[in-house]
């Protein structure tokens, strides 16, 4: 601990430094204001976007149709609430407050990834999931590895891993369903065509319209535009789909040989202002589900609450400092 | 080996329903904690109810596999005692339910360790750990919420008075139950009775509460959950488990 | 309208006349208190027995294996709740409040017939519930067409041709099924295996057992003793289980040719002591589920008398009785 | 042909689904009179839907029968706008539903009883008199709860801002519908806003409330109950209604 005060501008020098030097900003360094809040509002919407997705998968767990299925479901939508957790302890090392943020997200002030306001309609939807969702959720992700705050740096290496893992489980749950009987193709094509774009759109509005990324790119938050890692994602997912034998529903989707990428057809920015909105098919009830879990839930940490405060006076009395 | 077969199916229903019950509250927790912890127990049971009914598989000889029981069995053909398969209407309803499963469970495992079968036994031994876990969650939130708030309280103490009635037939012993026990493969549950008591007593001590006074729940002519006579919200339970499989009968998954 | 007040004695020789002549009793003669409330009592489980009795029906109607038999049962069900309206109607004749009594039925202050606290745990109880419930019920009602109440025997009448007509469609539903696949018989024969009993006990207990038979045959409100009927009913269903090709779980059943009779074994009363005083498979979630109906819906209804009130005090001031 | 067998099936889908609702209220509703109502309606709707479903079996000229279409269907195969399948958290947002659906329907049967399909137009002549009345009862309630206390006012209007996102998609016109009216066999569904937005309009001003303004809500790509999208409360719908016919797949009942 030093007892030395640095004024502000050699604290910012201080941080530029390290951001340039491609070291990492730990909890306990001085930070910009901006950097802060900025980092807290993106780490809680990603916290938040793992707590409500596990929504739409959970639809699924008492419906899969083998027992080895409903296994590997259940403990990724555990993963997914493991995740949620990790990542609010991240924004308490940045000063935010767990149920201040959770008061946010049912009270509609806080935003969390906009593909989980669509439904999942069949049990193929939970491999579609795995394999387009968890796939752009790990283009997103795996630069943020790498991002200037550490905690979350490090909460990021760990979540890609576990992403991948089922990103895989998805994949290969597909594959199996491919093999199968006509109804089961038939399931995943009908995913596969309701989930490809909302995936595309997953990694936000084009680059002309993304005002704030210049400076979280500068701050190292961000170390990709939403294009660069939009196209990326096509050019990974494309040969997938093809090894699977479905059909991207995208007529203007073709290889480029001269940009040595896949071109794609335009995306419908309407639909996703009207889910980003509030009015895509789920939002509503994604958070009154939510909402009801937490506020049907607060009985129950008041009684542990309580319960702990009687079991704190009885210790103290048993030490003898309830004699005073 | 029909006894085995039966037996194995049995204890394998009381997991993968109290599985299914708890795989319901996911999402619907009232913490993130608890949607880990709930999570946790779901899979643990489903694990073992699926070690149980290959178990069952192997015994009959046939070529039954898991699946084959989970999901193309009739309700009346589930064996697994009533409490397991009770909707649970709030979370003090879910922790009574929890505790006195498991103690029962956990009883009926330690047993086990010693069964002649040598699969049943390790099945049991690598439970126990399990359920051991799972029985002191339960425990905790038993205590926390009878020695919580004044309306916590009343909650627990009301979710007890509706759970007790079934715990009588726990210790129901049925002829499959009285048979593997007389061949020193399973355990009768009559016999663990006391011990269960004991612990029921001491965990709702700490949580301030009383054993609730209450009559057994009567089945019909003396047949309940083990005999595949269930609760009707049953039917809507094995429906939404069955329902993909059976719609899509050729499929693999 | 007479002014001449006929002192007791002889209001109670003209009561026993009518009785005696066999002519009915109606809501504006004078009867006996213990007449009145007897019936009132009978009347109003009788009418519970129709309420609570929708719910193990009810519970099949959204499950019904084919359209054709989901409208049968839908219909049957609503049948069920218009005899409960015209029987509480019937006790509104004798001066009963309809809201008071369904408090005593949710109260568990009025019993219910004890057959409904058994579950139905397949669609072929629909069927079971059919042949033997509504063919015991018959038995039981048959003769109370004949009641010395005027209001309940044409009530009785009205309900038991809707009823036979009921226990004709139950029967022809296990006839089908018993015609259909191994799983299709299976599920009548266990069907038939957990209501057997249950039925015979719905005759009440044996006539040593029943106190108050003596009184409520004198005063023609009951026709037959619970043995008596008991009989009749075994007597008409073992040929129709014979029909059906179905087994009564009862090894002691046989033609006493002496008699002229069916034998059959001993009623286990213990189970049905324990289902009367509450500890039946279903009593706790029968009553429990009417009683959240009823509380649930008391807003309801609460505004629906509001709005009456309002449409009655905008109707006076149109006609200017408001003026005042 | 294929076109009538379609359009057939969205509109006997329309009638099943919301019979089902209406079904799951049995033994549950505020009062005794509902409960004799609301069982009437369903079946009269029951009614409906199959009636259409015969249609559809005639028109396609194959083998299936009403119960093919209604419990060996997927989810997707079934063509019900999306209202129809909403579940109902309480009777508030049941009439509300039913209002807006009967309205709808009333509107549309009532084109459609001069049908160049006469089997259609002598199923819409009979329909348009059940549900007169259907729609009267959810306009009564409608106008009872909102015009009753201030509670039940509150719940109205906030049953009314929850079924409404849903209205939209009644009047969006899938192509077989467009197809059908074009060939004077069916109606557009979009002719039918007007008519039903001043039935709305009178009904909820007599409840002394307000049509609410709210987005509709999207679909999937433009996709909805029509084509086959629909909520994920369908999906428990279809498996508690095929449950039992999907076990026994071989019986006939």
């Amino acid at each position: 601990m030093t007892t030395t005060e640095p004024d502000q501008s050699e604290l910012e020098r201080q941080f530029e430094d390290t951001i340039g030097r491609d070291q990492r900003i730990e909890p306990r360094d001085w930070m910009p204001e901006g950097y802060r809040s900025t980092l807290v509002r993106q780490i809680a919407q990603h916290a938040h976007s793992e707590i409500i997705g596990m929504q739409p998968e959970a639809n699924w767990i008492t419906r899969a149709p083998s027992l080895r299925r409903k296994a590997i479901l259940l403990a990724k939508v555990q993963d997914e609430a493991g995740h949620g957790l990790y990542l609010y302890s991240a924004t308490e090392t940045l000063g935010a407050d767990r149920s201040e943020l959770t008061g946010k997200l049912i009270s509609g002030k806080q935003k969390y990834s906009s593909i989980f306001n669509y439904p999942t309609l069949t049990f193929a939807d939970v491999g579609v999931i795995g394999w387009l969702v968890d796939g752009a959720a790990i283009c997103n992700q795996v630069p943020l590895c790498r991002c200037s705050y550490g905690p979350y740096a490090r909460a990021m290496i760990r979540i890609c891993k576990e992403e991948s893992f089922h990103q895989r489980q998805g994949y290969e749950l597909l594959m199996t369903m491919m093999r199968g009987t006509p109804g089961q193709r038939r399931m995943v094509q009908e995913a596969t065509d309701r989930w490809w774009w909302p995936s595309l759109m997953m990694f936000g509005p084009p680059d002309g319209d993304s005002p704030n990324t210049a400076q979280s790119m500068a701050w190292k938050i961000k170390r990709h535009t939403n294009d660069e890692l939009r196209q990326r994602f096509v050019d990974m997912t494309v040969p997938q789909a093809e090894a699977l034998g479905v059909t991207l529903p995208d007529p203007d989707l073709r290889w480029n040989a001269e940009r040595g990428h896949y071109d794609f057809g335009e995306i419908d920015w309407t639909e996703f202002t009207a889910v980003v909105k509030g009015n895509g098919p789920c939002n509503a009830q994604r958070v009154a589900q939510r909402r009801h879990a937490h506020e049907g839930g607060s009985w129950v940490r008041e009684a542990a609450a309580s319960h702990a405060q009687k079991q704190e006076a009885r210790r103290r009395v048993r030490q003898g400092e309830g004699a005073a | 080996r029909a006894d085995l077969a039966a037996y194995s199916l049995m204890l394998a229903d009381d997991a993968l329903v109290v599985s299914h019950r708890l795989q319901q509250w996911c999402t619907h927790a009232p913490e993130l904690e608890e949607e880990v912890a709930l999570a946790n127990i779901a899979l643990d049971l489903l694990g073992q109810a699926r070690m149980l009914y290959s178990r069952a598989g192997q015994a009959e000889g046939g070529d039954r596999a898991e699946d084959d029981y989970a999901y193309f069995r009739t309700e009346s053909e589930f064996g697994n005692v009533r409490l397991a398969e009770l909707a649970q209407p709030d979370f003090a309803f879910l922790v009574a339910t929890l505790l006195v499963f498991t103690t029962w469970r956990l009883a009926l495992l330690q047993r086990m360790t010693g069964s002649r079968d040598p699969v049943l036994a390790a099945i049991a031994a690598k439970g126990i750990k399990e359920v051991t876990y799972h029985r002191d969650y339960a425990a905790q939130w038993v205590v926390r919420l009878g020695d919580g708030t004044d309306y916590s309280r009343q909650r627990m103490r009301d979710a007890l008075e509706a759970v007790w009635p079934y715990v009588d037939e726990l210790f129901a012993t049925h002829p499959v139950e009285r048979r593997m026990a007389e061949a020193g493969v399973g355990a009768d549950p009559a016999s663990l009775r006391d011990e269960c008591a004991a612990v029921f007593g001491t965990v709702l001590e700490s949580a301030t509460l009383e054993v609730p006074q209450v009559s057994p729940r009567a089945g019909v002519a003396g047949r309940a959950g083990r005999h595949g006579v269930h609760t009707e919200s049953m039917g809507y339970l094995v429906a939404e488990l069955q329902s993909v499989a059976r719609a899509y009968p050729e499929a693999t998954w």
